[in-house]
């Protein structure tokens, strides 16, 4: 069992707004392995981009607070972290990458300084040296002329060269553990597959962890080793990729299979969307988020949440389906892909799907 | 965190601030001389500011007004910068006054005390007309050149002539062919003005006047020279040193809001002139002054009606001469109407009035001229006393006439009738305004609209012919202590008959006053007044009592309502 | 970038010209004229009008006026008729000047700061304060704040000379009564533009980024949020500068703001017209500083001209 | 199915709970948010948000005020007094007197009549001329748009308080002349952001789809454009009134105002800082309802600004 470097447990983080508290994550724990590339799937608003914001304290507090919960890292705690301790991690040892190049970047700060101003105040690393490090990862991120870029302004620079200079940020420190917020959600698809190359060329030469949040089941499939689902502020299943994929155990996940389009997909098949929208979080549901959206709900669904419970070794599930009372249910896994082709397709068929 | 944060924040940027304002401190330093250098530069003359500037180019930077030991210096303010301190171009009280001290002349009328000054004596012929002036010997202009009747001659020319342009030309209606020089009709040699010799200088009077002698006063009598003036042309007393002086002080600074006197050590009777000099600020609030003043400031600061009252006891008083009242405009068709002119007059409580406008500090006034212009003997107030409206007013009586007049007018509602009054957008003047419009509307029922209108505005109304008001609020001061400063105006051919008042009866005192004298010109006078109140003609309202306190150990200081506001020609201050 | 300048000097003479001509005209609209103390002689008035080229036809006036506006010559005062306009805008403008570059210079730090500090304790008690101060800043006219800081702390207090303008002491009160909306508005732009940014992206990017606090607030946050205040500050020029009147006439200070007013109640059509034009050329000048300075903070603006 | 390890429950689980009932989507669409105007979310969001609330019931109070206060007072508005002058607080008269002995209170609800109407009108009307111009000036462009953003350039390089004092000066005091006064140099803000607004949105689906279904321009600008750009108009209106007052207050300072026994708040301001000595609360009370209304004002704005940002919306 490969080494755990960081690991999630019972996390529980709000806001206050004006509206009241909204639980964005609710009571989630889960691991990251030293080099791995671990996925979180799920639709906007889930909760995903907050779970892993917390593992950086990124989220603002206030308005936003734990509300239980601990992130341990090196067996020091996140959570209770001080400003001081935090920024020595922040950067160096876990890095960042944002969903909106476009916003992530300051507008009014020379793009070499964005990168090289990891290094101000670590007293490691000399100007020059920050400087030549800038330049070298501008490159490693292909990016041309890395001179001249550094000189320059974001708003200088495409997307796609934006997303680039993002990851150059995060990598410059090499940090141990990178979490890429839907580091493509803005680009187009020919960019996003070379931002994704880069990223898993660097995970794989560098040994770095990698947590890439996604609603992007394709990418998932395509890069990670283990997947989390959240939905509603609550993983839902987490397991290999191919467990999630051909051993889908929850009906969230199998919805969300369903609803994409891969290549293969032949015209007159359609596409079957989850209808309905997810959960108010400021009074969050007090049974299984999804059941509302289920079809397969029971009436102990609305009335208390499943537990978490393990489907195999490494392949965990909250579904009251799993319940000895359940009915037995079949799930369709990548069930219209197994129609359309006789042998079970390898994950890697499914890589070049469209975003839902 | 924060908060060390946010403090280190602060200091940054008030360090930032310092170091910003810290340059502009010694900048402020370097302000106020830069128009000196100015002066410096220009090309056409040598650099000779006097002495007295030197102490204060040298310590600008002193806090308060440097006052070295010993040196008695008489500060005042002013609401607004004098206009000009050219002897003919003066033309304000508070530029008049400074004039008055700058600029010598034949005879001074010193609070009421008439006698020589530059002349030594004067000899009046006996066609009552003919002015003859000897001048005292040794007489010398600031700069030390000897000063003569020419330039007395060279001088009154100057004013009169009309390309001077002086707004005050009317003054000169009194000497032989005055009027007509000034129009431009006559050529200036015509004037009755002419140096004799070097110290003889004769004046010819278009017609007999016995107040000719107070009238000398004024700085358009004064002597100019000639190199001078025709050396700096239009910028002639533009500056300072651009002009001599034959007065008591000499002006050495003058602009950004301060003018400067130094006491002139060559004036004819430099040893009685205690001060050292004057310092003349311009203040425009009113509160400022005072504050000033009680900060040791200021040794003078008129009060205004509303403050006086909290200094009863302590502050002095004079009256300044201006007869405040309104002006019907004898073109409007109710006003053209005697019984409601006399309405308007008879509903004024004047008392009341005076309470709300002036804190019972001004006197209303129940006539026309000022009671204490000189009469044949004593004040002219008490030879002929008269009141011609009762103190509280009539209303019975007013409405009398009211319902006279709106018979004769076909009017059969009071409030049928608006007229239309302008007035200054001064604050005392809006507050009168607003007063006689309730009084009348509450006693007669008619109705006022206040036109408040910039100063100058009003002033461009102040002539006959027009319609842009029905009612117009004005004051008069006197040129000169005798009632016909003030009944003069309403002459039917007056220029300044702007309530297109004609009365033959009121013309015909006048006209007889003109031709008789002593106890004879007085009575013709006072029935010309008479003929005009009971006529309604003006609408008077107060005589201004200014009330005014004086800095401990400063003594001296008279007020006068001829010509100035305040002598302090013979002011003492005590050195601290 | 030439041709940016070259429009933007386009626009400015057009637009001295365009308020020249409107002030021209309405100079000549308002009741009344300058010479007109009625017991002048026609004679006299004649000779001053033609001394001031009154007696010429409008045009002709307008003509000539541009004639002399365009050598710099805004001829003599006609209240004080022996000084130019020139002098006098030369003698009283240093006062507004430093009056108004003090009054800026301590509205925007303490402005700036204000905000900054507020936005940073955003919803203690600090930030109340900070925002009450702010808001009273924008709901009090100068002149009752003028009237009030002299009677307090100067007259009351005696902490500050009364009034004039003769050293640093001085010019402090001035400085704050003129200033005191200006950096009560800086301060609330300031506030709400720090707590905009730093909902941005890039503020968790460079948290996201190990640097300190501090680095974020200044390199960041505060880099950014200044730009609306940047935006305003061309009419904050014009404000502050304009607004000397109420604030030079209750502390006595011989600056240009009393022609403002003199100029307009004596009708004195030459100081009207001149103080105008120097203040609209003045104010397109400052415009262009900022635009500058707006380069200068926004890299985005470079790059567009 | 595979093992299961269920830890304690509170409920007790039991058979009959798995009963599948199969989803209840349309049961959720039916209690999310109910569907509000424009109006009712606005008024909503401006009742949550207190502050803006506040302004709005300071405002609301001196309007009432304002409009029935001097009805239902004893003194008249010019009702002079020489017995009663400069005097202080008292149960006659609350607010005092001024120094012509006239009732401040009543004084004071009649100066609102005025210097709210103006502020509000002269708001009202730079707003809608600005609107206008700046909604066509910024839908149609091109030429049009050139001459009159050069028309605003160079309208906000002149010194607008000279204008507005000369133009008082040319029409004499008065409410009629303050609002003109105004509006000359006002407009010139409101169309400028108009515009600015206006290019952005034109080139939103919404107003594509209007063109392609043919609708004219006007309609256009009338029924796509300007109402959404309202929350913004009215945002920026409550922020020009203040700003409005202001400059009326100025004007009647330097006696350019309107004219008596009439008053306004600038007006009684004023004659309050001449007597700052003698008699301080003619100028408190004045000073305190000026800015009140400015402050109430600023706070409606800043909560109307927040309730009408779409980016606000449904957010809390």
């Amino acid at each position: 069992m490969p080494e755990v470097i960081l690991e999630v447990k019972n996390l529980e983080f709000s806001f206050r707004t004006y509206g009241g508290v909204v639980k964005a994550v609710r009571d989630i724990s889960f691991e990251v392995r030293k080099g791995e590339l671990l996925g979180i799937v799920g639709e906007s608003g889930c909760g995903k981009s907050v779970s892993v914001q917390c593992i950086l304290r990124l989220n603002p507090e206030p308005p936003g607070f734990f509300e239980g919960g601990e992130i341990l890292y090196e067996g020091k705690d996140i959570v209770k972290m001080s400003n001081r301790e935090l920024r020595k991690i922040r950067g160096v040892e876990i890095g960042f990458i944002f969903q909106d190049p476009m916003t992530s970047l300051n507008p009014t700060m020379r793009v070499g300084k964005q990168i090289e101003e990891i290094f101000v105040g670590r007293k490691e690393v000399s100007r020059a040296e920050a400087k030549e490090r800038a330049l070298e990862i501008l490159k490693l991120v292909g990016i041309n002329e890395p001179e001249r870029r550094y000189r320059q302004y974001p708003h200088e620079l495409s997307g796609g060269m934006k997303q680039r200079v993002m990851i150059a940020i995060a990598l410059v420190g090499q940090p141990g553990i990178i979490i890429a917020d839907e580091p493509t959600t803005s680009l187009d698809v020919t960019i996003e597959a070379q931002i994704l190359d880069i990223l898993k060329e660097l995970q794989e030469k560098f040994m770095t962890s990698i947590i890439l949040i996604t609603h992007d089941l394709g990418v998932v499939a395509k890069m990670c080793d283990r997947v989390l689902v959240m939905y509603g502020g609550k993983i839902v299943e987490e397991g290999p990729v191919n467990a999630i994929f051909y051993e889908t155990a929850h009906p969230y996940t199998s919805g969300l299979i369903q609803s994409i389009a891969t290549l293969d997909t032949s015209r007159d098949e359609e596409l079957v969307p989850i209808e309905g929208t997810p959960p108010d979080l400021f009074s969050p549901p007090a049974g299984c988020p999804f059941a509302a959206r289920c079809e397969y709900a029971m009436e102990i669904c609305g009335m208390m949440m499943p537990d978490r419970t393990q489907v195999t070794p490494e392949h965990y599930s909250a579904c009251w389906l799993l319940h000895e009372y359940a009915p037995d249910v079949k799930l369709p896994a990548v069930a219209r892909t197994m129609e359309t082709d006789e042998e079970a397709p390898s994950p890697e068929q499914v890589e070049m799907e469209e975003r839902i | 965190m924060r908060k060390i944060l946010a403090l280190l924040l602060v200091v940054v940027l008030l360090v930032g601030l310092v170091a910003c304002s810290t340059p502009k401190g010694s900048d402020d330093k370097a302000a106020p001389d830069k128009p000196e250098e100015t002066q410096a530069d220009t090309p056409d003359e040598p650099d000779d500011t006097p002495d007295a500037d030197e102490p204060d180019a040298d310590e600008p930077d002193a806090d308060e007004t440097p006052e070295p030991a010993g040196k008695k210096i008489y500060r005042y303010a002013l609401a607004a910068d004098p206009e000009s301190f050219d002897p003919c171009l003066a033309h304000g009280i508070p530029s008049a006054t400074i004039c008055y001290h700058i600029y010598g002349s034949l005879y001074l009328d010193d609070v009421g005390d008439i006698r020589p000054a530059l002349a030594e004596s004067h000899e009046l012929a006996e066609d009552q007309v003919t002015y003859t002036f000897k001048l005292r010997d040794g007489l010398l202009w600031s700069d030390g050149q000897p000063l003569t009747a020419q330039d007395f001659e060279y001088g009154i020319k100057r004013f009169v002539n009309p390309d001077t342009a002086s707004p005050m030309g009317y003054f000169a209606n009194i000497i032989k062919n005055g009027e007509k020089v000034n129009k431009g009709e006559l050529p200036l040699d015509d004037l009755g003005v002419k140096a004799l010799d070097e110290k003889t200088l004769e004046i010819v009077l278009e017609r007999p006047a016995g107040y000719f002698l107070g009238m000398l006063s004024k700085s358009f009598f004064s002597p100019q020279r000639q190199d001078i003036v025709e050396g700096y042309g239009k910028d002639y007393c533009a500056t300072p040193d651009k002009q001599v002086y034959s007065g008591a002080f000499v002006v050495t600074e003058f602009g950004e809001g301060k003018m400067v006197l130094a006491k002139n050590p060559n004036y004819f009777e430099a040893d009685k002139v205690n001060l050292d000099g004057v310092e003349i600020y311009t203040v425009a609030e009113a509160n400022t002054q005072l504050s000033m003043f009680e900060n040791g400031e200021l040794d003078m600061v008129v009060l205004s009606t509303d403050m006086a009252p909290q200094y009863e006891g302590q502050s002095q008083s004079y009256f300044d001469g201006a007869n405040d009242f309104g002006g019907p405009n004898l073109r409007n068709k109710y006003l053209a109407n005697k019984d409601f002119r006399l309405a308007l007059n008879f509903a004024i409580n004047r008392e009341e009035y005076i309470l709300l406008g002036h804190n019972g500090l001004y006197t209303p006034n129940l006539r026309y001229v000022l009671p204490q212009v000189s009469g044949v003997e004593k004040s002219y107030g008490e030879e002929y006393p008269y009141e011609a409206f009762p103190l509280q007013g009539d209303v019975e009586k007013a409405k009398q006439h009211l319902d006279a007049a709106m018979a004769e007018l076909g009017v059969a509602d009071p409030s049928e009738i608006t007229l239309k009054m302008v007035t200054t957008d001064a604050e005392t003047a809006k507050k009168e305004a607003e007063i006689l419009q309730n009084q009348w509307k509450n006693n007669l029922g008619i109705n006022v609209d206040i036109n408040l209108v910039p100063y100058k505005t009003k002033n461009s109304m102040l002539t006959p012919g027009r319609d842009d008001f029905d009612l117009i609020m004005s004051g008069w001061v006197p040129d000169y202590s005798d009632p016909y400063a003030y009944l003069e105006l309403f002459e039917s051919d007056n220029a300044y008959n702007y309530i297109n008042y004609h009365s033959d009866e009121f013309d015909g005192y006048i006209r007889k006053s003109k031709e008789t004298t002593g106890k004879e010109r007085m009575d013709n006078l006072f029935n010309a007044e008479k003929t005009l109140l009971e006529d309604g003609a003006v609408i008077p309202q107060q005589l201004r009592e200014v009330h005014y306190l004086v800095a401990d150990g400063v003594t001296g200081l008279e007020g006068y309502f001829v010509g100035f506001n305040f002598s302090y020609l013979y002011l003492d201050k005590n050195a601290e | 970038m030439g041709k940016y300048i070259a429009k933007r000097i386009g626009i400015s003479l057009l637009t001295v010209l365009v308020l020249v001509t409107v002030v021209f005209i309405l100079v000549r609209l308002m009741p009344g004229d300058p010479f007109s103390d009625p017991k002048m002689t026609p004679t006299v008035k004649e000779n001053l009008n033609a001394y001031y080229g009154l007696d010429k036809p409008v045009l002709q006036q307008y003509t000539t006026f541009l004639g002399n506006l365009i050598r710099g010559n805004f001829g003599y005062s006609m209240k004080y008729q022996n000084q130019t306009v020139n002098n006098l805008l030369r003698q009283s403008f240093p006062y507004s000047l430093d009056l108004g570059i003090r009054a800026l210079v301590l509205s925007l730090s303490l402005g700036l700061v204000f905000g900054i500090v507020s936005a940073r304790n955003r919803g203690n008690k600090i930030d109340l304060f900070f925002v009450i101060v702010a808001v009273i800043g924008t709901s009090v006219p100068d002149f009752i704040v003028g009237a009030i800081l002299q009677y307090f702390f100067a007259v009351k207090w005696g902490l500050f000379p009364i009034a004039q303008y003769k050293g640093l002491a001085h010019t402090i009160l001035p400085s704050i009564g003129l200033g005191f909306y200006t950096m009560a508005s800086v301060s609330r732009i300031m506030r709400a533009s720090m707590l905009e940014v730093v909902q941005q992206d890039y503020i968790k990017t460079a948290r996201s980024k190990g640097i300190s606090n501090f680095r974020i607030t200044w390199k960041h946050q505060i880099r950014n949020a200044i730009m609306p205040v940047v935006t305003v500050l061309g009419p904050t020029v014009a404000s502050v500068l304009t607004g000397t009147f109420v604030i030079e006439s209750i502390f006595a200070i011989p600056g240009m703001g009393k022609y403002y007013v003199e100029s307009v109640q004596n009708l004195d059509y030459s100081m009207i017209l001149g103080q105008t034009v120097f203040y609209g050329i003045f104010l397109v000048f400052a415009n262009m500083i900022v635009d500058i300075a707006y380069g200068f903070v926004d890299p985005r603006i470079r790059i567009a001209k | 199915m595979a093992t299961k390890k269920i830890e304690s429950q509170e409920k007790v689980i039991t058979a009959d709970l798995f009963r599948t009932v199969g989803k209840s989507v349309e049961e959720m669409e039916a209690i999310s948010r109910p569907s509000l105007t424009f109006w009712q979310e606005a008024w909503l969001r401006i009742r949550k948000d207190k502050a803006a609330f506040i302004g709005l019931i300071i405002l609301t109070v001196y309007v009432i005020l304002a409009i029935f206060a001097p009805m239902v007072s004893r003194y008249e508005f010019d009702q002079q007094d020489a017995y009663a002058m400069k005097q202080s607080f008292s149960a006659e008269h609350w607010f005092g007197t001024d120094s012509l002995g006239r009732d401040l209170w009543v004084r004071i609800w009649v100066g609102a009549r005025v210097s709210l109407s103006i502020g509000f009108i002269a708001a009202f009307i730079n707003s809608v001329i600005g609107t206008i111009l700046g909604g066509f000036s910024g839908y149609i462009g091109g030429k049009f748009d050139m001459i009159l953003m050069r028309i605003i350039d160079i309208i906000y390089g002149i010194p607008a308080l000279i204008v507005n004092i000369l133009v008082m000066v040319v029409l004499g005091p008065g409410i009629k002349s303050l609002i003109i006064a105004m509006v000359i140099t006002g407009w010139a803000g409101a169309c400028r952001f108009t515009r600015g607004e206006v290019y952005r949105l034109k080139e939103q689906e919404f107003v594509l789809a209007a063109r392609v279904l043919g609708e004219s321009t006007f309609m256009i600008i009338v029924r796509e454009i300007i109402p959404n750009l309202m929350g913004l108009i009215i945002t920026n209106l409550a922020m020009a009134i203040p700003a409005a007052i202001f400059r009326e207050a100025f004007l009647s300072y330097i006696g350019l105002g309107i004219a008596p026994p009439n008053a306004s708040w600038g007006v009684l301001a004023k004659e309050g800082t001449a007597m700052i000595r003698l008699c301080p609360h003619m100028l408190y009370v004045p000073a305190f309802f000026i800015c009140t209304t400015v402050l109430a004002f600023n706070l409606l704005g800043n909560g109307l600004r927040d309730a009408f940002d779409p980016r606000m919306r449904g957010t809390d």
